[in-house]
């Protein structure tokens, strides 16, 4: 039944009905209550676009109570490549009044303020919006025979949203059922008549258009995977031959330890829970040392817990995988929220001279495939290498192309062949190829793999010349590595104005905010970085095709005006025009901040120093 | 940790050698003339040599310590990883390998202070290896600080009036800990210790052995109370037979924690032995069911499979 | 008596007798094993030097087996500034033959051997060196009636050593007494024996020529103090007003927790040993959050392991001192080496932006001034400082000038003053005055202290701009500090060819390096960095002025070709002028060594990236 | 620690208000609606309004959790330090200030996990404070993970097919650690909260609480069969009256350890009160005793007095 309210925004801006428009995409911003199951919506829509041939991306932010509480759901659903989670929304929807009050700045001018009129009263004198009231909670009950109570208003809320963007009914259907089906039959046909009811609202009296999404313009042949960035790094691990693993829980790490607590014994593998992070990073080596190359991960305050055993690992040359998922910090800081300024840290965090392998995934699909690639370099050059996942990219959820995985699975098996009486672990000419305790020597002398400095046998030396030669050894791994990977790629322009830098999850915006400048007909290019440490070669000859570069990261401009990464940059190449774009917001980086911060900068001249004579 | 069918083990079945004590012996001590822990090495290689454990299984772990410098004297495959982090370290080690025969080696800094929790909670979670921890009741290495086992009184580098802090009983803090094998013994008394050795290696779970092992560079004598030969005593654990006799009654009953703990709290020197024994299925065991289980419902599916329907899910 | 061997060297090169030699300035190097107490010779040259117009500067090994064994002492002693231990020594006194085979190589040609012709033969054919043979064991035993053994040779030693260079023997007896009294009358009388033996040995004999030190050139009317580095940071931690630390042993910090455990308890203060180096931080910061300034330290591996806490020191901005006394890396490494491989985790260890004080002391002396430096610091801008010391200076022997304690004590007790009720712990606009708990603060509403991001209050939030104004308030603390610091002088050539830049125990070196350049008629100078992090201002300015400069550093190269101060000078400056000369073989920098590295380098163009156009 | 004389404190003797317990109300507690911490909170709050303890001389500390919220929600000076270190912070501010009253507030995940060594050893030394252990068998903050106190069989986030790993019992553990006052008590018993309060503050020496609080999140129902209302029983420890009585033979003597660990043995839910109580110096008065002992031997010499002498010493 509809209440006068209603009646009246039904009367205020109606329309002639039915017109359909073609859009490209749609940012819709769903803001309630955790309680309120709007991921479910969420996620929903984008399994239904991977499904479909549309691109789609997500972002949320999670109540920081305790017992829940305001949290949204953002989904930009398109039919071009989707980069980042959407500025603005075209679209909010808005069970509260404070979901109102507090997002309709998200809201662009011209777009439609869906509410509940239950719970919300919108200013509706401020023309710049457009009106939808839905009595969401009384139509939901009322489908609903009461029994249920008001759960079930996001289900009849994605129906709404299917009737708006003519969204295929049938496949929403069937992701219902395989959702819910195990939940019971009542379950099921509770959101069902949840969905066709919101499906059947006649939004068409209220808004003067439908829409429908251009036929996509990426080829879709391939089938496509929906997931988050946890997730995809995850599976990733699996793929890459991780069998083994430890860990001690928290966020937003702990859903990649409960994943494989929970995958992995299929596999014949094993996570262990331990009782700290000290712990986990110790059995995560003791796996990895026996042979069977395992992974340990956390945030920040669990990270600085680990780089006392990181550093045995770059020492005794034994492979592990090290993932950190980023927070906002320092200490426990903002556990919730995102940030890129764990950097320096996962490079130079342990004491002494500790070379050890940093890379960082761009998006959800990367995370994919960063993970066999450290499990690749792990192996190879025996030594840790740590994954910087963050905070948005571990939550968000996207589409992309099912991974070959025929071609990319690693064998996990260690290698326990005999070995010849000449054996040794620290060759000095060779790289360390450890012999897995198991593994038979010819004449018995089994070596001791040693976080002491140690001669190429691994016993305990302090030979100074010796100490030296290990140095180097360590060191130069990462050196034959820098030469193995790929020099990165400049999109956008390839000389000129400006360089945007970047690395980890801003590769979208950054993408974006490219695309945006160029179609302004300006000179922006974009170079991004996933191989952190060792850097790859040939980054001067790329920077000097730009007349300033700046460097774009979630972390702070530091004591001296530079970020994290611009600061290694800035080091390796000692040039100038290398300057920063941050933020500590604890929030993604919208396109538009990153086009202002270039303007901002672009004016001021290039802080060179003369050298002698001076 | 893979089912022993399809466990790496497999692959390597080498043509081997009668295991001897010579074939064991690595770089010389470079603890002091006189240390207690030379006593615990020969013990070691001795007790290898009669059980013949294939050598390349045996694994050496170790911690940081005078007594943690172990796995460089024992040619088996061996790791000298940091201080305190032993156990969690051949934890993995053991869980990952169920193949390997993992030995574990450390001071009472490494085990009992540092090393505490890590020793509560392996013990608890009851993984598959042999533990032994060679007090001296003090820091050797870092020359003559206190240690969580220095007695009241002991002078040290870091209580040169006298240690205040009260110490633990290690023999009490094992018996909470969970660990499911628990014996005392003295590095002055080589039969004794590689009977202990013997039945540590037998259980199946996560067994300690405790070993007096005098630092006689910064703690002679601390001993000698349980030395006979210096007008100490050395009294044994009388355990029960089950014979039904009267004397029985009164002998230990090692599935009994309760008097276990009563027996940890007798005056020092106190009595060595076994305290206690548990059989409790060990998490090697409990990590290979769940293994088991998830197995038999992919039955025969390889890893491949796995993963690809597990991407399936995700359209 | 007097084997036939001796007569040999007696006879071999005979000379003239009891001419006298004036010299400057003399390298001794004993060499024998740890348990022949031939330390103990040393700090007794080196006392005495306090007590005499000489300075002096000793160095040591430790023998790296439990057991003890192989181990030197070398002491320099010289009436002019000694800056070094010394690349040669002058005298090499050898006690067994695997002395003198190892050691040999270190004493310079037409250098003195004195060994003891009980267990030395040394090569009478190489006529590079003087030979002295003396029967020190022999003498010994029989000048003590043989009862003490061999013990004492150390001091019958330095009873030959104190006639060799004419010593003043009163102050020797002195020091003798003062030292052994305690031990009782029979240890004290076996010593003066010993010492007289050795005095009264015919060495003229032999040698031709006694030698007399310069009257020296440094004015010594103030008293002088003789002590190793790592007592002089304690005193000066005490003299800071530091009552409270915690701590956990490890070599080389171990002396100072030590020290403060016995010393503390007469200022009222207490030094607890805790369970590992986590519990150490906590308690230290337990401590210093009650108001009372506490102290932890630790090596490499316990330095990694306070990471976690020390970022909540930050957050929280609770002052604390941490003391980091460097060794060989990394994982356990060389225990008993020196290197400077901790600066980048000092300043980037903890995961977040962390910005916290990094000093380094410079030799023995600054040890102690630095700490009640960083007393200073910790306490003002309430905040975590770390002193860099290392192996070295932590146990060489110096003599300086005594402290002005009047001058520098500061008061340890903590302001528990009434607060206002608009009192807040994290005011926007104002640093940081924490009120200790027992403080009364009207209305009562007490603070919570946090490592949660806060507002003023101490309030957990997770609102955007407050992150970023509290991220800027705990930056821009450190920024007023370099603002305060003084700007670092400029020794020897203020501009022209080459700038040596260095850190820590690197000064001694650095100083005769350039001494030495410039005697050459070469423009070198030498800057040193006390404050490494926030670093002083106006670098550029001073780098400005010389054509290239050459960090050096006890660290490695590492990827890119540059130490750890060079990197980060050089993203500081992007000066490429900026290259490193650096070393891990576990010893400290020869002068000959950086004058060699600088030679090297001078060559090779000065390596720049030409900016846009390309 | 400074004698009384010239103890910082000394300074401060403000004039003071009654204290009440809405002065002690801060921040709305973040917890969810029925969480059992509301109630522990509420009884801290009583208890101090009732033992009338200088506002200003009370410090609130904890790590990490929810239980580890605490300190926002009372108006005190407090500290929310990182998570499983509370026990040293809180022993530095104790023996820093021997005139302030530490509290301390956290989880099992906190105290028994990863702090699982900093209470045994913080025990032993015998700091003093009142250590709460906000006891709910599960991880709250990280929403539902298996902790060292979950029962086996708990499906958790990471035992999403039952915790397998033997779970620690928390009186067993603290009777080891050497902590002077153990007591166990209910977050549903206000009353009986209330008294442990009372007893642990009023005991000098390291004084623990285990207070089984219920997650109502993520481990509704753990407690119900504690809990008489729900068909459960909350059964006290009778501790020895001294009165002669026969009945007195029977019941608790609290200075018994071997007793205290036989009733931690109870099967579940066990048995609440005070399981043990001890008289033993303190770290604070060990230390104070030094300090006083070494004032004593330099008396009346000024702090510069003595580092001056020692540098004479180096002369
Ligand atoms: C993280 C860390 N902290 C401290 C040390 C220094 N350290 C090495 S061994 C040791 C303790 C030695 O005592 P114990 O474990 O009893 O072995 P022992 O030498 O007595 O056999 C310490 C504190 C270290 N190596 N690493
Ligand atoms: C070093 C570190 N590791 C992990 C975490 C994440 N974390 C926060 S609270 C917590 C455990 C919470 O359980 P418990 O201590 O029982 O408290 P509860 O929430 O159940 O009251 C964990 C693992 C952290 N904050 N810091
Ligand atoms: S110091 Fe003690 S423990 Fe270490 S080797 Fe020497 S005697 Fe053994
Ligand atoms: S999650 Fe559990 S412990 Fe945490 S507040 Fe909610 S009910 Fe309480
Ligand atoms: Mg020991
Ligand atoms: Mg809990």
């Amino acid at each position: 039944m509809i209440s006068p309210s209603d009646l009246n925004t039904l009367n205020h801006n109606r329309a002639a009905t039915g017109k359909v428009e073609r859009i490209e995409d749609v940012v819709i911003r769903l803001a309630g209550n955790s309680q309120d199951g709007i991921q479910t919506v969420g996620s929903f829509l984008a399994r239904l676009a991977g499904r479909s041939d549309q691109d789609v991306m997500t972002y949320m932010t999670i109540p920081s109570t305790i017992a829940g509480g305001p949290s949204i759901y953002q989904v930009r659903m398109g039919s071009g490549e989707v980069l980042s989670a959407g500025d603005e929304a075209d679209f909010l929807i808005a069970f509260y009044q404070h979901s109102y009050e507090e997002h309709i700045i998200a809201l662009r001018e011209g777009g439609v303020l869906v509410y509940d009129t239950e719970y919300v009263q919108p200013n509706l004198d401020d023309r710049r919006f457009v009106y939808v009231g839905v009595p969401i909670t009384g139509l939901t009950i009322e489908a609903m025979g009461g029994t249920a109570k008001d759960k079930g208003k996001n289900i009849f809320v994605l129906g709404l949203i299917a009737r708006i963007f003519n969204l295929n009914v049938e496949k929403l259907h069937d992701l219902l059922r395989e959702r819910l089906e195990s939940k019971g039959e009542g379950v099921l046909r509770n959101a069902m008549v949840a969905f066709d009811t919101g499906f059947a609202f006649p939004v068409d009296n209220v808004i003067d258009r439908y829409y429908q999404f251009d036929p996509t313009t990426s080829d879709r042949d391939k089938s496509q995977v929906t997931m988050d960035g946890n997730l995809a790094l995850t599976l990733g691990l699996i793929a890459g031959g991780v069998r083994c693993g430890a860990g001690y829980p928290i966020t937003p790490w702990s859903p990649i330890m409960e994943t494989l607590r929970k995958e992995l014994p299929k596999y014949g593998g094993v996570f262990v829970q331990a009782e700290d992070e000290l712990a986990a990073v110790s059995l995560a080596l003791g796996f990895s040392y026996a042979g069977r190359l395992a992974v340990t991960g956390s945030a920040g305050p669990g990270i600085s817990l680990k780089m006392e055993a990181l550093g045995w690992a770059v020492m005794a040359e034994v492979p592990l995988i090290v993932v950190n998922v980023q927070r906002g910090g320092p200490s426990t800081g903002l556990p919730t929220n995102v940030e890129q300024s764990d950097l320096m840290q996962a490079i130079y965090g342990s004491h002494g001279d500790t070379p050890r392998i940093v890379l960082a995934p761009k998006d959800v699909e990367d995370c994919f495939f960063i993970a066999i690639e450290a499990a690749r370099i792990a192996r190879d050059y025996s030594i840790p290498v740590i994954i910087l996942s963050d905070q948005a990219l571990a939550t968000r959820i996207e589409v992309f192309e099912e991974p070959n995985l025929k071609d990319l699975m690693l064998d996990p098996d260690p290698d326990l062949s005999d070995r010849p009486a000449d054996y040794v672990p620290y060759p000095l000419e060779r790289r360390t190829r450890h012999a897995p305790p198991g593994s038979f020597i010819e004449g018995g002398n089994y070596p001791v793999v040693t976080g002491l400095e140690h001669d190429e046998a691994g016993h305990p030396t302090a030979n100074p010349k010796l100490h030296m030669q290990m140095t180097a050894r360590r060191r130069e791994k990462l050196k034959r590595l820098a030469e193995e990977i790929p020099l990165p790629e400049v999109t956008g322009s390839q000389h000129g104005d400006i360089l945007f830098v970047g690395w980890g999850s801003t590769w979208g915006p950054l993408q974006e905010a490219v695309h945006r400048a160029r179609s302004k007909g300006q000179e922006f290019g974009h170079l991004h970085l996933r191989y952190l440490h060792p850097l790859p070669e040939g980054l001067q000859t790329i920077f000097s095709r730009f007349r300033q570069i700046f460097v774009v990261e979630m972390n702070d401009e530091g004591l001296y005006g530079y970020g994290q990464l611009a600061g290694i940059l800035r080091a390796r190449t000692c040039n100038p025009a290398i300057r920063s774009i941050t933020k500590t917001d604890g929030l993604t980086f919208k396109v538009r901040e990153i086009l202002e911060g270039a303007n901002r900068l672009r004016g001021d001249a290039v802080s060179t120093f003369s050298a002698y004579p001076y | 940790m893979p089912s022993t069918t399809d466990s790496p083990v497999a692959e390597s079945e080498p043509k081997r050698e009668k295991l001897t004590r010579n074939m064991l012996k690595a770089d010389r001590p470079t603890w002091c003339p006189g240390c207690g822990d030379f006593a615990v090495l020969a013990a070691y290689y001795r007790v290898l040599e009669k059980l013949q454990i294939p050598h390349e299984k045996i694994v050496t772990v170790a911690g940081i310590g005078c007594s943690s410098r172990f796995p460089y004297f024992v040619k088996t495959h061996g790791s000298h990883f940091i201080h305190g982090r032993a156990v969690p370290f051949a934890s993995g080690v053991s869980l990952g390998r169920p193949d390997l025969r993992v030995f574990v080696f450390g001071g009472d800094g490494d085990g009992f202070s540092i090393g505490g929790n890590h020793l509560d909670h392996g013990a608890r979670k009851n993984f598959n290896l042999t533990y032994v921890i060679m007090d001296n009741f003090v820091y050797g290495l870092t020359k003559a600080q206190t240690s969580p086992t220095s007695p009241l009184g002991f002078r040290s580098k870091t209580d040169p009036s006298g240690a205040v802090d009260q110490p633990i009983n290690p023999m009490k803090k094992l018996v909470t800990s969970g660990a499911t094998f628990i014996a005392r013994s003295h590095a002055s008394q080589v039969k004794h210790m590689m009977e202990m050795y013997e039945r540590a290696i037998a259980h199946d779970g996560f067994s300690v052995i405790e070993i007096l092992s005098e630092c006689v560079e910064f703690y002679a004598g601390a001993f000698d109370a349980s030395i006979p030969r210096k007008g100490g005593t050395f009294e044994l654990i009388e355990e029960k037979k089950g014979d039904g006799s009267p004397e029985d009654e009164h002998r230990h009953d090692v599935c009994n924690e309760l008097e276990a703990y009563r027996l940890a709290d007798l005056p020092w020197p106190g009595i060595f032995g076994v305290f206690y024994e548990e059989r409790r299925p060990t998490k090697n065991v409990l990590e290979a069911e769940l293994i088991g289980k998830a197995r038999l419902r992919h039955n025969g599916s390889t890893d491949y499979d796995l993963l690809k329907a597990t991407l399936n899910h995700l359209k």
